[in-house]
């Protein structure tokens, strides 16, 4: 849904990710589009191996060689737009900017900043050797150093690189601390602000003195430091209690909705995106293969896959005899064929099915890729090739649905 | 008792433990030594009598216990006994020859530290390309370079062929160099000291840099391969912070530890090198009176390196607690 | 399985005749010591064991699956290996068909071993890398070295078939299977002696959802056919609801809750049991933003557990004082007041002196533990005044007696036992409430 | 005990990395020469000839001559002799006993632990070459000669008959190396005992003896492998130093020729050099191919796809 009214906080479009092992080149995210309005909470759901991990990371400019971003754009929402659009004109689509058009250290600078993270264990995103508050003030820090609110003169690139190894052998003496003590302050009150009580004392203490959950919230304190536009959740309680996941996912459904944040959820769990996301997305074997709102997915969903996911959840309130199952494994994603990648799972697989089965709009939201939805609905079908759909949108912006 | 106190007690006590048991391993030497002692001190045709008369004299007749609980007041008074040879009491002979070993122990260790650290973190950052191959190759050449030949071959090159460095042996000891310096306003003395100091310093010093590198450049692709790190890069840090605050502090951190299980090496190759460069240090001595069977100068000088190694270890162990947070607490 | 329904009649805990249960754990305990080193008796470290499981006692009744639930740290896991005895119990004792397995021989001990088989969660560090998965299938059958080489290949190829691997798998590698298909190995390994008891550690904890499924059905089945009975620990309800007759609740190192699960999950009775159900998240569209009372705090240290019911910390109906009658938010309130106030540092205690007057401290205490400003019980209200006015002027004890004795809860100073909850068939559950 | 797993990682290994090729060549001339060293030989290394002394590297002499006229290149091939039998033998030895009572120590725990752990830390104070010297001073050289089999069985004609080997070098070698192999497989046992497999095999009634051989050895080989091929590097430099330093009962070392060659350093820099170089490519070939024993029996370091 690439909405031309810039209710899109950032869109995915074609995203794919290969990772060129000496086995095979594994492409674990084939052609992934979504797209999160402002304020709104998408989630992701999959197995392992599914590529949703990867599919985030690679938004974040994470992906370390083997793997390499191999295609698609990452659009994202920035009022600094004049100021990239002067620099690089390129990066500009629409009223959103392209990421992956923006040079290295830019696209660095871009973390923090517009889009944030957290990850799925806390004890291992700090630092054991240094303090609590220190690693979120850096985060503090960092931002507050190429703060481009004010839109100073110099051009984007020599604010960014203005710190460099010179700068960090200063900062590395004794007397002075990369770290200032407005940022420790701020750190502070982000800490009270995460519900961690007497935050002062805490700031000094190391992540091994933290609960998971303490220390989760940590996380998400640094996280919003720089008041970003897109927040990232990467299984953000998986490693937690229930009773400690709650209350987690409620800091950040509040954090949400105070900073007006578009956030990603990532999660295996499927009562935790039920519990959180407007939107959700099913992932399998680095393909988008079912997307829509919560009903779409829980009540109504088209893709087998989607249907066995759900049902193979016992259920807490009735016991039935025996969970239906889906048989086999997950595919080796190593130089995948063009048929549908559920095929030699799939219960309702088909001749069809060989070839790689289109996007089916079954309505305005939810969107699936498999030959049932043309069976059962006889929905709009729209195969629309990429090419073509990249040239309307420039040309004067009408609304086009596409994307897997 | 607070935890970290608790803790430094239990690591002293095993201190002491360990040196105890190694006194007690180099005393019982004696009950091997071959022959008499005093066949080896006097000469053949020195008569049955005299040779009693030596043997009660250095109380070689008493029961072993009680030689063994003398020997160790003795110890505890610092008194190591007397040279067979010179009759000399053996700190005398020990502590000059002390200095020049600590010095070049100490010059070695700055040379592999200098280089390996730096060496370390460029072939980690950029892996797999030229510069991270001649590194390791280099190291691994460094590793297994037999440290005397490669004193020879510097001698031979360095200092024969360029002439760059003395290969004559009357070097000035540090703090007499620094008195020049500072008494008389000369930097001759220290200019001399440093020529004179470096080939040996250079061929100790390479097996460690070599080591030192692969550890480093371990320890630092482990780090940035940890979770940490995408986090850092995921909060926009810039990149010195990134590689160097976060990812190199916990790479240095367990190397303490390990440089300090090294330091033994360090005695044996400086044993090697002071033969090399003819060094008056305790391992020339060490050769000496091994070969002159003075047993006594051979024993104080293993119960000294062992002093020298646990106080080192211990004081590794403490340095580590403090550095590293997570230990202190909850050993 | 038999269904649900019969099962109801013979209640798992009111027979207590030794015939139905195969297990019986009578007042287990397992407390781990960390400072018994010879160094730290020389130093005097004072030792106060971690009680990982404190006085358990619960009954497996013949072919029924127990299952055991609890958040991290609550001792589950630890209760399964005291169980079978592979972690040596500190007390209490466990009867295997009538006799306690603690004092069994060796040899008996090694019986015991081959009748019963325990699964453990992360099925790639349960199966030894460096055997074929034929040889670690056949390894108790050389253990215990039964029948020839031919009857154990047998075995083993029926019972690789039998969890759904193939036969030509068999000398392949645990490196190159996927973590459902070794969990499959592992509970074809626990078969191979016929074991009749089965505890299982959290064995679906670390699949995926579709590929649990697949091990959840295989269990359920293999229990039918080979007459197992189970103790199943996990910490995901919707898998024990789904597999045990039985469920046991636990929470640092005790039992709060045990029953039929159909029981339990359909009305707890413990406040603990009830928040946990509530805390999970449905796969449905109804949970989108449903409103949960979460629980506060973290799970204290099992080092020292608060005094009297280890949940009181966190309890949402914690019993106020008689003589008072209090709403539940402003008794916490007070009660937490209470509790910083007297374990609290100097530091907490000097910024309430700086804080001044009386009025001005019951702002600030007002602000930071939400005490109200006028308690609506008026001997309340003055009991907790004079408290604050010798705060004010720094008489701390007197201020510390006064706030012990006046606002002190009874689950602060009694323990309670687990005893039979009246409207429910044999559900057992260990809370003050319950004997109102 | 090489399973098909460890065959692929091999091979792999080898197509992919350049320094597996350079450590096998360099491993194996050493060991061709120590093995052949009589048909390697131009001439018996023992043999003087006066006229061509200290002749510089030519056709005849490929590495010169030394003040006697003896063939240096001789020498070397000779040397590597020495050097692998010393580093094998006083490996063997010291891996044998510290594996054992490291499993035993790791596994079992208790007194046994203790014991082995305070013996090992003591060892470790005093640096091998030290125990090693002073062991000399006690023992002397105690030579020990072999029969050099091509001579016995007359395929080879003026060569020397006997291998002279500086047995009190293997002894110490052998006693301060057991600490290093102890401390690794107790560290790796104490690793593997908390595994879920041995607890398993543990709750199925196997007994200690049975869990040690097939569970805690078998994943404990690794590392000590790895510790192997370091240790043979360090007995051949440690025996080279010792020859050097003079402790060695050995006739021909390549230590020895370097202390010999000292006096020539400037005169013939050719009789110092050839024996370093040939220690240093033996080393480097045993460290290259410990880099790729680690990296082919590591179980982890297969071909699951990217999860």
């Amino acid at each position: 849904m690439l909405m031309n009214d810039n209710t899109n906080a950032i869109e995915i479009d074609q995203l794919s990710t290969t990772y060129f092992t000496e086995e095979g080149d594994v492409n674990a995210v084939d052609g992934v589009s979504f797209a999160v309005p402002r304020g709104e909470v998408f989630g992701i759901v999959g197995e392992s191996g599914s590529g949703k991990s990867v599919t985030v990371r690679s938004i974040m400019d994470l992906i370390q060689p083997p793997g390499e971003i191999t295609g698609g754009s990452i659009r994202l929402q920035t009022e600094l737009k004049e100021k990239i659009t002067s620099e690089y004109p390129n990066a500009i689509s629409g009223d959103t900017v392209d990421l992956r058009k923006l040079p290295e250290n830019v696209r660095q600078w871009v973390n923090g900043r517009e889009i944030s993270m957290i990850f799925q264990d806390p004890n291992r995103s700090f630092n054991k050797s240094f303090t609590v508050g220190h690693q979120i003030a850096e985060a503090v820090e960092t931002n507050a150093r190429t703060d481009l609110t004010n839109l100073s003169n110099k051009p984007l690139s020599d604010t960014i690189d203005s710190y460099g190894m010179f700068e960090f052998m200063l900062d590395s003496m004794p007397s002075k601390s990369y770290v200032s003590e407005e940022s420790m302050e701020r750190a502070i009150e982000l800490l009270r602000k995460v519900g961690i009580s007497d935050p002062k004392l805490r700031a000094e203490q190391y992540p091994h003195e933290f609960s998971g959950g303490m220390l989760q919230r940590a996380m998400i304190a640094q996280a919003i430091a720089g008041e970003p536009k897109v927040l990232i959740a990467d299984e953000p309680t998986s490693a937690l209690d229930v009773t400690i996941q709650t209350q987690i996912l409620d800091l950040l459904d509040e954090m949400q909705r105070e900073l007006n944040m578009s956030v990603i959820l990532i999660s295996h769990n499927l009562g935790v995106v039920a519990r959180m996301c407007d939107k959700v997305g099913v992932m399998y074997a680095g393909e988008i293969v079912e997307k829509g709102n919560l009903t779409d997915i829980f009540e109504n969903s088209v893709h087998p896959y989607t249907d066995g996911l759900i049902n193979a959840i016992p259920s807490l309130e009735q016991t039935s005899e025996r969970l239906d199952v889906i048989d086999g494994n997950v595919p080796n994603l190593i130089d995948m064929g063009s048929e549908c990648r559920f095929i030699d799972r799939c219960p309702k697989a088909m001749e069809k099915c060989r070839t790689e089965p289109p996007t089916y709009s079954v309505d305005e939201e939810h969107k699936v890729s498999c030959y049932l939805a043309d069976e059962t609905q006889k929905s709009k079908e729209d195969n629309e090739i990429p090419m073509i759909k990249e040239f309307n949108k420039n040309k004067d912006g009408i609304k086009s649905d596409g994307g897997k | 008792m607070s935890n970290l106190s608790s803790f430094l007690i239990k690591r002293l006590i095993h201190s002491i433990i360990v040196f105890w048991v190694a006194v007690t391993a180099i005393f019982s030497l004696r009950l091997f030594i071959p022959g008499d002692i005093a066949t080896i001190i006097l000469p053949e045709d020195a008569s049955p009598a005299l040779r009693d008369e030596v043997r009660s004299d250095l109380g070689l007749d008493r029961p072993m216990y009680e030689q063994y609980i003398e020997y160790v007041l003795g110890l505890l008074q610092g008194d190591l006994g007397y040279s067979y040879l010179s009759r000399a009491p053996v700190t005398e002979l020990m502590l000059p020859r002390l200095v020049p070993t600590i010095e070049l122990a100490v010059a070695a260790m700055i040379v592999a530290i200098v280089f390996a650290i730096p060496f370390g973190i460029i072939s980690a950052q950029k892996r797999n390309s030229p510069t991270d191959f001649t590194v390791t190759m280099g190291s691994l050449a460094g590793v297994s370079t037999p440290n005397f030949w490669l004193g020879l071959m510097l001698v031979l090159v360095l200092g024969v062929w360029f002439g760059l460095f003395p290969t004559s042996r009357q070097p000035l000891t540090f703090v007499s160099a620094v008195s020049i310096l500072i008494f008389d306003q000369q930097v001759y003395g220290l200019i001399d000291w440093l020529r004179h100091i470096t080939l040996p310093a250079i061929t100790l010093g390479t097996y460690y840099m070599a080591l030192l590198t692969r550890l480093t450049r371990g320890g630092m692709l482990d780090e940035l391969g940890q979770l940490y790190i995408t986090a850092a890069r995921a909060k926009g840090l810039p990149n010195p912070i990134v590689n160097y605050k976060h990812a190199l502090t916990n790479t240095l951190i367990p190397l303490i530890t390990i440089v300090a299980l090294n330091i033994g090496g360090l005695i044996a190759g400086s044993i090697v090198v002071e033969e090399v460069f003819a060094w008056p240090g305790v391992g020339n001595l060490f050769i000496d009176s091994i070969n002159r069977q003075d047993w006594p100068v051979v024993q104080s000088l293993l119960i000294f390196v062992t002093l020298g190694y646990v106080g080192m270890n211990t004081l590794a162990d403490i340095l580590y607690t403090f550095v590293n947070p997570e230990v202190s607490y909850n050993d | 399985m038999n269904s649900r329904v019969s099962e109801q009649s013979n209640g798992a805990m009111s027979s207590i005749d030794g015939n139905t249960s195969l297990v019986e754990v009578n007042n287990l305990k397992k407390y781990f010591d960390t400072n018994e080193g010879f160094i730290d008796s020389l130093i005097g470290n004072a030792s106060n064991p971690v009680k990982a499981v404190d006085n358990v006692s619960f009954q497996i009744p013949r072919g029924k699956t127990v299952g055991v639930v609890g958040e991290s740290g609550c001792g589950k896991s630890t209760l399964a290996k005291t169980v079978l005895n592979i972690v040596t119990a500190t007390d209490g004792e466990v009867l295997f068909k009538g006799d306690n397995i603690f004092d069994l021989n060796k040899k008996e001990l090694k019986e015991f071993r081959s009748n019963a088989q325990m699964i453990y969660q992360d099925p790639f560090s349960s199966v030894n890398p460096r055997m074929t998965i034929g040889d670690i299938i056949q390894e108790p059958l050389d253990i215990h070295n039964r029948g020839t080489k031919e009857e154990r290949e047998d075995r083993v190829i029926s019972l690789l078939e039998r969890v759904g691997l193939s036969e030509e798998q068999i000398d392949r590698y645990p490196n190159e299977f996927s973590g459902g298909q070794l969990q499959r190995v592992c509970i074809a390994r626990s078969l191979t002696l016929e074991p009749e008891l089965l505890v299982l550690d959290e064995p679906v904890a670390s699949l995926d959802v579709s590929v649990q499924a697949q091990v959840l059905n295989l269990l359920k089945d293999l229990q039918n056919d080979f007459d197992l009975t189970c103790l199943f620990i996990a910490h995901d309800l919707s898998v024990v609801n789904y597999i045990s007759d039985i469920v046991g609740v636990m929470y640092l190192g005790k039992v709060v809750e045990i029953g039929p699960s159909e029981q339990v999950f359909n009305n707890p009775s413990h406040p603990y049991t009830k928040s946990l159900l509530n805390n999970i998240p449905r796969p449905s569209p109804e949970e989108y933003h449903r409103t949960i009372e979460t629980l506060s705090g973290s799970v204290p240290s099992p080092r020292d557990p608060p005094s009297g019911c280890n949940f009181r910390t966190r309890c949402p109906s914690i019993i106020p004082p008689e003589k008072y009658n209090f709403d539940q938010d402003s008794w916490r309130s007070v009660a937490s007041f209470r509790e910083h106030f007297i374990e609290g540092n100097k530091e907490t205690r000097s910024r309430l002196v700086e804080a001044g007057k009386s009025e001005e401290l019951r702002e600030v205490i007002k602000q930071r533990w939400g005490v109200p400003k006028t308690l609506n019980d008026p001997n309340a209200e003055a009991e907790l005044e004079k408290a604050i006015t010798s705060i004010s002027n720094r008489d701390f004890n007197r201020a510390e007696k006064k706030l012990t004795n006046e606002f002190m809860s009874p689950c602060e100073i009694k323990e309670p036992q687990l005893q039979p909850i009246d409207g429910t068939d044999s559900t057992q559950g260990s809370c003050l409430l319950l004997d109102r | 005990m090489i399973d098909d797993r460890t065959k692929r990682n091999l091979v792999r290994e080898f197509k992919q990395s350049p320094a597996a090729w350079v450590g096998v060549a360099a491993f194996l001339t050493v060991v061709i020469a120590a093995i052949f060293a009589p048909f390697v030989a131009t001439q018996s290394p023992n043999v003087q000839n006066l006229p061509a002394s200290q002749t510089s590297p030519t056709w005849a002499y490929p590495m010169g001559t030394d003040n006697l006229g003896r063939d240096i290149f001789s020498r070397v091939v000779y040397g590597a002799r020495v050097s692998l039998v010393v580093g094998i033998l006083a490996v063997m030895t010291s891996a044998i006993i510290g594996v054992v009572l490291g499993i035993v120590a790791g596994y079992k725990g208790g007194w046994l632990d203790d014991v082995i752990m305070r013996a090992s830390d003591t060892m470790l104070t005093v640096p091998g070459l030290m125990v090693a010297i002073t062991i000399f001073g006690v023992i002397g050289p105690l030579q020990v000669s072999l029969p050099d089999p091509w001579v016995m069985f007359g395929l080879v004609s003026d060569r020397p008959e006997v291998v002279q080997l500086p047995g009190t070098i293997i002894i110490a070698l052998g006693i301060t190396g057991w600490v290093r192999f102890a401390r690794i497989s107790r560290g790796e046992a104490l690793s593997v005992r908390n595994e879920d497999y041995v607890s398993s095999a543990v709750s199925i009634g196997a007994g200690s003896i049975h869990v040690m051989k097939k569970h805690i050895l078998p994943n404990s080989l690794t590392p000590i492998m790895i510790l192997a091929t370091i240790r043979v590097a360090n007995a051949i430099l440690s025996e080279s130093s010792l020859a050097f330093l003079g402790f060695s009962g050995a006739s021909v070392s390549w230590g020895l020729d370097i202390a010999y060659g000292r006096e020539y350093l400037v005169t013939a820099w050719w009789v110092p050099l050839f024996p370093g170089l040939a220690i240093v490519t033996a080393i480097v070939g045993i460290n290259l191919l410990g880099d790729v024993a680690r990296d082919a029996l590591d179980p982890n370091l297969s071909e699951g796809n990217a999860r």
